[in-house]
């Protein structure tokens, strides 16, 4: 068992010093993603498969689509980088193993017993219908965070729109795929979604006892968008479209209108009305899947670079 | 019967660790890049099968044996696409150098 | 059988790393990508062995997402492979 | 030494590797991909925390779990948000790089410029 841990620690310590070594730029990015892989399993040697299935879907997934595709992009361009002088290498090492030197001391150090809020997730889980407690310290105990949260995501869509030259404002974001993909891409992506779909759906469903929720479920949706996208099954929306936007905030939309109801429903901002906790729940997180569904694949696929007239 | 399905399990998971082994070896060690290519859908087909092949008698109901099957096609699905794709790609290189 | 479950679990995580040498050699790009998608089949591999040994449940969720998106990578370098970028750089303007 | 401690000392590894390479690397995708290992880094100290809180029926604290799941979906909306603007940086300089000695030179004729 130690030998496993250990073995793996080496592991990603030594793929996270190649991307940060690797003289090109793509053999940077695709030790990233075989670093997302690695980083899942460790999770799921702390117990979090939660934590692990988020890694691996977005982490590692999505990031690497957007990674790759920019690495390409980027390679195109003249590499004009000087080396970085040794007295600046010197310092910066210095810095570096001095702050890893503080974080590992303080590791050590940690307060034994450990502070745990286990236990008052556990005392109230009952009221919320809920079976798995990450899930509802997201959606439940720590709403208006996850809320924000949502809103983060919103913001940084209109942060990556607002990077297009005025003309193309309010048209697509450029195509994910080759002009004509291959037919064995257009196959899989068939093939390949429905699949994903009912799998992402299940893995939302589930999420309210077993591992799994909305921002996982919801990554996997947005990953079967992309391969259609990628296989020209379908283009990226318009940014202008109604409809687009309207899933875009739906999830916060929602999340803010109950918690807003909460001091009429349930006496307090936020609040749950009790024995109704966990339809509203799964309520609210079917909107933020399909608000995630939509917003990773915007992200991905960038600014607006064409007016795209239909 | 259960010492059988043990043993079942213990081959088959033994000889899908064979197919991962062989495919890295393959990998690291083949002359070019088609034949790595060919090495490596070995491992991602044969291996990761005869681990799940491994597996279906210690899944807990059918649901989890289903889940298991699925989870197999998948990985079969997506493998041989990539490699398809990846295939092309390099053709395509080739043809332009 | 538990013991030989996640040893069977290391020895296939380690191996398919090892492969990972690939992704430092090279030579070609297309090299590299095929160490990753070998990464990923083992790692799916490793999940359900030891999700099969351990207690920790919904591991074989984390496998499932695993296996439907061990191939984007992949697909992304393909789709994007330079002939492809400069065509649509070129469509951009 | 258990798992945790190991895994606590692989977050603090990565920290340092990736505050290395964001000072040290010029080209900004590179900064990105070290600015994110800095980031699992501090995911992985903290999913220790979760890990040590295990009381009662859980095997974990669920509520650092919980936030880093939110931190990783951040972390990749800042991600997107950052290559959006790299690209968009490339195409209207020609360049790569955010060293500011390229910048101050006079620009060499590569012939990257369409405009």
């Amino acid at each position: 068992m130690i030998l496993f841990d250990l073995g793996l620690a080496v592991l990603v310590l030594g793929v996270a010093a190649w991307t940060i070594a690797a003289r090109e730029m793509f053999s940077a990015v695709v030790g990233y993603v075989a670093y997302g892989l690695l980083l899942a399993i460790v999770w799921v040697r702390l117990y979090a498969p939660d934590v692990a299935l988020t890694e691996a879907a977005i982490g590692s997934g999505v990031t690497g689509v957007l990674l790759v595709v920019a690495s390409k992009r980027l390679s195109l361009l003249p590499q004009a980088d000087a080396p970085p002088g040794r007295g600046l290498k010197r310092a910066a090492a210095a810095l570096s193993v001095l702050v890893a030197g503080v974080l590992a001391a303080a590791v050590l150090t940690l307060p034994d017993p450990a502070p745990s809020l286990a236990p008052e997730a556990d005392r109230e889980l009952a009221a919320t219908g809920l079976g798995n407690a990450v899930t509802a310290v997201l959606i439940a105990y720590r709403s208006f965070d996850t809320m924000l949260e949502k809103v983060v995501l919103v913001l940084a869509v209109v942060g990556v729109w607002s990077v297009a030259p005025d003309r193309f404002w309010g048209g697509r974001p450029a195509p994910l795929g080759p002009p004509r993909p291959d037919a064995a891409l257009v196959f899989l992506a068939r093939v390949l979604a429905p699949i994903g779909i009912v799998i992402g759906v299940q893995m939302f469903w589930v999420g309210a006892d077993e591992p799994g929720g909305a921002f996982q479920g919801g990554a996997i949706l947005a990953a079967m968008a992309m391969i259609v996208m990628m296989a020209r099954l379908t283009e990226p929306p318009r940014i202008d479209s109604g409809r687009l936007r309207l899933a875009l905030i739906a999830g916060p939309a929602v999340f803010l209108v109950v918690g807003l109801a909460g001091p009429l429903m349930a006496g307090s901002f936020f609040a749950y009305p009790a024995g109704f906790a966990k339809p509203l729940i799964l309520f609210i997180e079917g909107f933020m899947v399909l608000s995630i569904a939509v917003t990773l694949p915007l992200l991905v696929a960038g600014p607006p670079s064409r007016k795209g007239e239909e | 019967m259960s010492v059988l399905l043990g043993l079942f399990s213990l081959v088959a998971i033994g000889a899908g660790v064979f197919f991962f082994v062989a495919g890295t070896l393959a990998l690291l060690r083949f002359p070019d890049s088609l034949s790595r290519l060919h090495a490596l859908t070995k491992a991602d087909n044969l291996g990761l099968g005869l681990v799940v092949l491994g597996l279906l008698p210690r899944a807990g109901s059918p649901l989890a044996a289903l889940k298991l099957i699925v989870l197999w096609a998948i990985v079969q699905l997506s493998s041989a696409t990539v490699a398809q794709l990846i295939g092309g790609a390099l053709r395509r290189q080739d043809a332009a150098e | 059988m538990n013991d030989v479950l996640l040893t069977a679990a290391g020895i296939i995580l380690m191996t398919v790393a090892a492969g990972l040498v690939r992704v430092l050699d090279g030579p070609r790009e297309v090299d590299r990508m095929m160490a990753v998608q070998l990464l990923g089949t083992g790692g799916i591999a490793a999940l359900l062995l030891a999700a099969s040994a351990t207690e920790v449940a919904g591991v074989e969720n984390v496998a499932l997402g695993l296996a439907l998106l061990s191939s984007f990578a992949s697909v992304a370098f393909v789709t994007a492979s330079p002939g492809t970028a400069k065509r649509a750089r070129a469509g951009e303007r | 030494m258990s798992p945790w401690i190991i895994a606590g000392f692989v977050g603090a590894g990565l920290v340092g590797l990736g505050l290395y390479a964001l000072v040290v690397n010029a080209q900004p995708l590179r900064k990105l991909l070290a600015f994110n290992l800095i980031g699992s880094g501090v995911f992985l100290v903290f999913g220790i925390v979760a890990r040590r809180g295990a009381v009662g029926p859980f095997p974990f604290d669920p509520v650092p779990q919980a936030m880093v799941i939110t931190g990783i979906v951040v972390a990749f909306a800042a991600s997107a948000l950052a290559v959006a603007l790299m690209l968009r940086f490339a195409e209207e300089t020609g360049r790569v790089t955010l060293d500011p000695d390229v910048w101050t030179k006079p620009k060499p004729d590569d012939g990257a410029e369409d405009q």
